[in-house]
């Protein structure tokens, strides 16, 4: 082990290490980068409701939000967006008991939670585009699809990331890399709830108010 | 250089705005250049008379200084910047034609209605019931209000020796105040760019310097003029490039507005009609909060 | 029949012969330049047989030096290409008057100015900058790399990507004619039904991805992998005003990305966010397009504040004065960048009170910003400038730059924008400050930085030709588009009607133009004379100019690990404080080191991005869903590697250091 | 991605927080709370005007953004050194300034501009 060499001035008493003898291992970085990710998502998402704020009325002469929004649809769809975030926590609990098989089953619920919200939400679409409200019909309807549909890519992507993480999980257990990609993976999942609340208050719920 | 030297009382206050904020801005531009050439020259490494302070690095004092100076100068900048951007707001209708004179009692301005097309320009004069392609007149010394909007790109109406400029855009009308005070033969143009042809989408604005003269120019577009209809409008709005001055002595009253909104095609609901439908409560844009 | 045009149309979407712009003898003969240039230059890297080398130790490097190298030799050819098109217009528009219509007609033209915006903002200012902080940040907070390495390499193909399509888009079909911002409906598919507006927005969606990451990387890695001991009031101004640069480019660039978005999907699916009918807006489109675009100015222009701040400490051999003033005023800024973005669209027709709120933040600006060179100034105060190259920049960055900052309050006083906005004057503005700032703060930075990079000194003969040649020939290029401006004259024309006392003003600033392209010839004539006389700038000791901060305390080059032992810091001037304690770098007792493993994995999914933006921009569907499908597995693949790391063994760090005790003991 | 940990020493992921079986219940007991009532306010029409409405149901979801955000995002000031909630009030900062801002700025430019739908301010 070599010796901080250096030879203190007249005077100065103090003695001043300038370098670390032992091995130094600054702290991972990742769960802070990707939450840095997920406040750079939050932009776009600002974004996004900032355009319906300001088109949100444009109706352009075709149907209005009171007219098209089904909200017991909305509702039974929060709930499962709800449902699996706790299901998602229950995961994360089973993750700290290190039982695999638990956290893969617990999961694979989550993951058929957003399935169903994202069925749900496809039914809505097609829906609405049966009744010759697509996006293309006016600025109100552009910048709804472009919100409610952001947000469904985004739990398509979580829903193709859960897979693949399964398989990792299934592959190498509980090791400290898959935790962290676990941990990852549960703010994406709970940040998307976060974002939904938004949406079914400012578009759904703010919508059908006269 | 017009823009330092308008003829218009607007560009005149414009221009006046310019000289005051560069003034005082000089107060702190002129000695940080003079002390860079100085501090650089005096404190250079061969003259070893200067003297050399290397752990001196803050003076409360100083730093007090270097804060408050800008800010003292920004402060009065700022007052300023509020004053004459209500006071000269393009949408506020004049209350002075120039330095000396306030608009008299019960003057109603003049009103010109312009429609940027690619790559000219089209002004109505509603109440002549004339409208011109690529020139622009108005008598001295009296105000008038522009309300300008597009026919499909973004464009900026601006003639320097009058007024500043403003964009004009399709569906949408915004409004310009301002006064001739010289009569002379000035350039307007477009400021903003809108595509191949933009190079081109210059107009002539005639200061007039008597009411009697632009009573004679309305009677020369009246003579000369063909008629604008909805259908020679659609002509007129196709892409085209250093478009001759045109005159029209016929024009249809609802044309302006037709175009404003967006309805000049038979069978178009018009987007003031679509907004009503809907919105009974003309709340646009500000639900939400 | 039928079914072979509709396999065509998918396999080649719009691309046909007639993309290929053979009509245009400009185009053509730059083509056969870049082809017979490119050529050779793969003719040569064949012969020398060094595509193995370029593979292993640089294309799929994590070093963040050398991916900090690439950024800037990308930077720099980018720069090339940028200023071309300045010299295009230049000639242009001091030529085309009256009956002349001069060489290029407004469909080459408009490209010409949309291209050059795009390309010196998204492919010099960004990847020059972004380099610059890869490179030296690490080594000025005492880290060996940054936080994540691979996604570093994956940000800079991703940039180097969109360069590609930009590139791509002068030889097959036509890049856009909108100008830099693209406002809508120019933009939209009814007046741009071409490939031109396609080709900048996947560009910048493709390259804003890399920007993004590597923004998040930077400031993981600032945050968390500073050297033990330097607290936030320890940390050297360029890691500061970096920090506050990242920070912006993570909260700015998504607003770019959602709004190109939108106008993808307006292009696209014919949506209706900013078309003029169906209750479209194109003000929001210019409203959220500077919401980011404001910030982006301080995103280039933060990181050359701290390098003149480094700078002029240096060479002036003196603490920095007034430090903290110098922090408070970076971070004013960076939150005050988000408050003035209004200022773009003055004569849009807002009411009183918000032109002259948002004019008014942006004069607070100037607070800070004057604050901050009066800390320069006064750092210089007392000390013993040296005049090497650097201090040239910095001495005049403060002249030029307080003359574009004035100018620039003046443009925020509402009514004098509306007779100055959109004006040759606006032009002259943000090249005085764009130039005056941030390049000059580039050229600082790279002549400084430079011997720690390739371990020998610039030659300062050609550097000082290469800045007198940049300053005189800016003054003469820029002063008069002011003049220009106050003559009333628009920006982005292609031609003039006959005006001799207008064309002279032209003349002048072409003249200038070539003054500054003798300028970046001679920054060229610098690196290759420099590379020649190498053994002359050799140097050997790692602290070339007497150097403060960390970055000096290892050799140079940095050894792939930049520092074996991790140093400790006590002041914020931390090599400053060792050379005062006359410490020694210990020579034994080294351990392996731990370092991430080279991927090829970022040039892989960058190559795909590139297929797939170009798929898109053709409508060529079959491949756009192929490299979409491509680019899936290989980010999952990636994913599935958990072999990331190894270790540089005791033996070899050994082996790097002695040689570099033996390198200072030759020069004592 | 750059693991440096050593995966042999330990098992446990050293920098994510601890959760609780408790503190997911809470957290969801009170999102569901937080989410029938705005239903229930806007389907049921509790309220005569849409303005209390509104400000309503927006307080709520604001409330409950809070909730998850503490519950679920496992949000505090101890994470990640604090920077985690610096970057969320920087972000909320941002988020109100881009949304507020683009809302102010486009209901002037719509009220100067739009036409046949607004006062004209200087009448």
């Amino acid at each position: 082990m070599s010796e901080t060499t250096y030879t203190p001035e007249s005077g100065d008493v103090e003695a001043l290490e300038f370098h670390v003898t032992e091995d130094h291992h600054p702290e991972t970085g990742t769960l802070l980068g990707f939450w840095l990710y997920l406040m750079s998502d939050c932009l776009i998402f600002a974004c996004l409701f900032a355009t319906y704020g300001v088109l949100g009325r444009s109706y352009a002469g075709g149907p209005t939000g009171a007219e098209l929004f089904d909200l017991p649809l909305v509702a039974i769809n929060t709930s499962f967006l709800l449902l699996s975030s706790i299901t998602y926590g229950f995961a994360m609990l089973e993750t700290q008991r290190k039982r695999v098989g638990a956290t893969i089953g617990w999961l694979a619920v989550t993951g058929l939670l957003g399935v169903a919200f994202l069925g749900l939400e496809l039914y809505e679409f097609a829906h609405l585009l049966n009744e010759g409200a697509g996006p293309q019909r006016s600025a109100f309807l552009t910048s709804f699809f472009a919100l409610v549909g952001t947000h469904g890519l985004h739990v398509l992507f979580g829903i193709i990331w859960l897979v693949v993480l399964v398989v990792q999980l299934r592959k190498h257990g509980l090791i400290v890399e898959n935790q962290r990609r676990l941990f990852c993976l549960s703010m994406f999942w709970h940040f998307l709830d976060v974002v939904w609340i938004g949406v079914f208050t400012f578009v759904y719920l703010m919508g059908v108010l006269p | 250089m017009v823009v330092m030297s308008p003829s218009g009382d607007v560009a005149m206050q414009q221009r006046d705005l310019i000289l005051w904020a560069t003034g005082l801005m000089l107060i702190v531009i002129v000695p940080v250049i003079i002390m860079t050439l100085m501090f650089a020259w005096r404190y250079r490494a061969s003259n070893r008379d200067a003297e050399y302070s290397p752990d001196w690095d803050h003076s409360t004092m100083l730093e007090l200084v270097i804060w408050a100076v800008p800010l003292l100068i920004i402060i009065a900048l700022g007052a300023i910047t509020w004053v004459s951007t209500h006071k000269l707001d393009p949408y506020r209708p004049l209350d002075r034609i120039d330095a000396s004179r306030p608009v008299p009692e019960g003057t109603e301005p003049l009103v010109v209605q312009v429609v940027s097309l690619e790559w000219k320009w089209l002004f109505f004069y509603p109440e002549q019931g004339i409208a011109t392609v690529n020139e622009l007149a108005a008598p001295v010394d009296r105000p008038i209000r522009f309300e300008i909007t597009s026919h499909s790109n973004m464009n900026s109406f601006y003639i320097p020796a009058l007024a500043g400029q403003i964009y004009s855009m399709a569906g949408m009308e915004t409004k310009l105040h301002g006064v001739i005070n010289e009569p002379g033969v000035y350039d307007g143009f477009s400021a903003n760019y809108s595509g191949a042809g933009f190079s081109h989408m210059r107009f002539h604005f005639h200061g007039l310097e008597t009411e009697a003269d632009f009573e004679d120019w309305v009677e020369k577009v009246r003579d000369d003029g063909g008629e604008l209809s909805r259908a020679s409008y659609k002509q007129l709005a196709e892409p085209s490039q250093k478009e001759p001055v045109r005159y029209y002595a016929d024009v249809d009253p609802g044309l302006y507005d037709a175009i404003l909104n967006r309805c000049v095609d038979p069978g178009t609901v018009c987007m003031k009609d679509m907004m009503d439908h809907h919105e009974p409560d003309h709340d646009h844009g500000s639900h939400g909060n | 029949m039928l079914e072979q045009l509709d396999l065509t149309q998918l396999i080649f979407g719009r691309l046909s012969w007639d993309a290929i712009p053979l009509h245009e003898p400009v185009i053509v003969a730059t083509f056969v330049v870049v082809a017979i240039g490119g050529v050779a230059l793969l003719g040569a890297l064949t012969y020398y047989r060094v595509w193995g080398y370029l593979w292993k130790e640089w294309f799929t490097s994590i070093d963040h030096k050398k991916i900090g190298i690439m950024y800037m030799v990308l930077g720099l050819v980018m720069l090339l290409r940028g200023f071309a098109d300045a010299i295009m217009m230049r000639i242009q528009q001091a030529w085309a008057f009256g009956d002349a219509t001069g060489y290029l007609p407004p469909d080459h033209y408009d490209q010409i100015f949309t291209a050059h915006g795009v390309i010196m903002i998204f492919f010099v200012a960004m990847p020059l900058i972004t380099g610059i902080m890869n490179y030296i940040i690490p080594l000025q907070i005492g880290a060996r790399d940054v936080a994540f390495p691979f996604l570093n390499n994956f940000s800079f193909w991703m940039t180097a990507s969109g360069a590609a399509l930009v590139m791509a888009s002068l030889f097959i079909g036509e890049f856009a004619k909108t100008g830099w911002l693209a406002y809508p409906p120019l933009s939209g598919i009814m007046e741009s039904p071409g490939v031109g507006v396609d080709y900048y927005l996947w560009a910048l969606q493709i390259a804003g991805v890399g920007t993004l990451l590597s923004g998040i990387n930077l400031l993981v890695t600032i945050v968390k992998m500073r050297a033990p001991g330097m607290n936030l009031m320890k940390m050297p101004v360029f890691t500061w005003t970096s920090l506050c640069t990242n920070v912006l480019i993570v909260a700015a660039f998504p607003v770019l990305t959602a709004v190109l978005g939108m106008l993808l999907l307006d292009r696209y699916l014919g949506t209706a966010f900013f078309t003029n009918d169906l209750g479209g807006n194109v003000m929001m489109y210019i409203n959220l397009i500077w919401i980011w675009g404001h910030p982006e100015v301080y995103i280039l222009i933060l990181p050359a504040f701290g390098i003149f701040s480094e700078v002029v400490s240096t060479y002036s051999g003196k603490r920095l004065f007034g430090y903290a003033s110098m922090v408070y005023a970076t971070v004013v800024i960076t939150v005050l960048s988000y408050m003035v973005w209004l200022h773009h669209f003055f004569t849009m027709g807002s009411g009183a009170s918000v032109n002259s709120f948002f004019g008014i933040t942006t004069m607070i600006i100037s607070i800070p910003t004057g604050a901050k060179i009066f800390n320069w100034l006064f750092t210089m105060y007392r000390g013993r400038i040296r005049f090497e190259v650097p201090m040239l920049w910095t001495i005049g960055f403060i002249i030029t730059f307080v003359i574009g900052g004035m100018t620039g309050v003046l443009l925020a006083v509402p009514p004098a924008d509306f007779v100055l906005h959109n004006s040759l004057f606006l032009v002259a503005h943000f090249h005085n400050v764009i130039i005056g700032g941030v390049l000059f703060g580039l050229f600082a930075g790279i002549t400084y930085w430079y011997p720690k990079a390739f371990g020998y000194k610039l030659d300062p003969f050609w550097g000082k030709m290469s800045f007198w040649f940049w300053t005189i020939g800016f003054y003469f290029a820029f002063m008069p588009l002011y003049v220009l401006g106050l003559m009333g004259v628009t920006r982005r024309m292609s031609q003039f009607e006959e005006d001799a006392a207008m064309q002279f003003w032209f003349q002048v600033a072409a003249f200038g133009a070539f003054l500054i392209a003798l300028g970046i010839l001679f920054f060229i004539v610098q690196l290759v004379v420099s590379h020649r006389r190498r053994d002359q700038l050799r140097d050997t000791t790692g602290d070339p100019w007497d150097g403060r901060t960390l970055e000096w305390a290892t050799s140079s080059p940095p050894p792939q690990y930049n520092f074996a032992f991790t140093p400790r810091v006590h002041d914020l001037d931390a090599w400053w404080q060792m050379k005062q304690h006359k410490y020694r770098r210990p020579e034994q007792g080294f351990k392996a080191i731990h370092m991430p493993k080279n991927t090829a994995a970022g040039i892989i999914l960058a190559g795909i991005s590139t297929v797939l933006g170009f798929a898109l921009v053709w409508h060529m569907w079959l491949l756009a869903g192929v490299s979409f499908a491509a680019l899936l597995a290989v980010a999952i693949g990636h994913t599935f590697n958990y072999d990331r790391d190894y270790h540089i063994p005791a033996e070899e760090v050994e082996r790097v250091e002695a040689e570099r005790t033996r390198m200072l003991a030759s020069h004592v | 991605m750059s693991d440096h940990h050593d995966a042999a020493h330990d098992d446990v992921l050293p920098d994510a927080p601890h959760s609780t079986f408790k503190g997911y219940m809470t957290g969801f007991v009170l999102a569901v709370v937080l989410t029938v009532i705005p239903f229930w306010v806007v389907m049921a029409d509790v309220f005569e005007s849409t303005g209390v409405t509104a400000l309503v149901i927006l307080s709520l979801a604001a409330v409950q953004i809070v909730v998850h955000m503490i519950y679920f995002l496992h949000m505090n000031f101890r994470s990640q050194g604090g920077w985690n909630m610096l970057a969320l009030i920087f972000t909320a900062v941002i988020v109100f300034i881009t949304l507020a801002g683009s809302l102010w700025v486009m209901y002037h430019l719509n009220v100067n501009m739009m036409p046949g739908m607004m006062q004209d301010p200087w009448g």
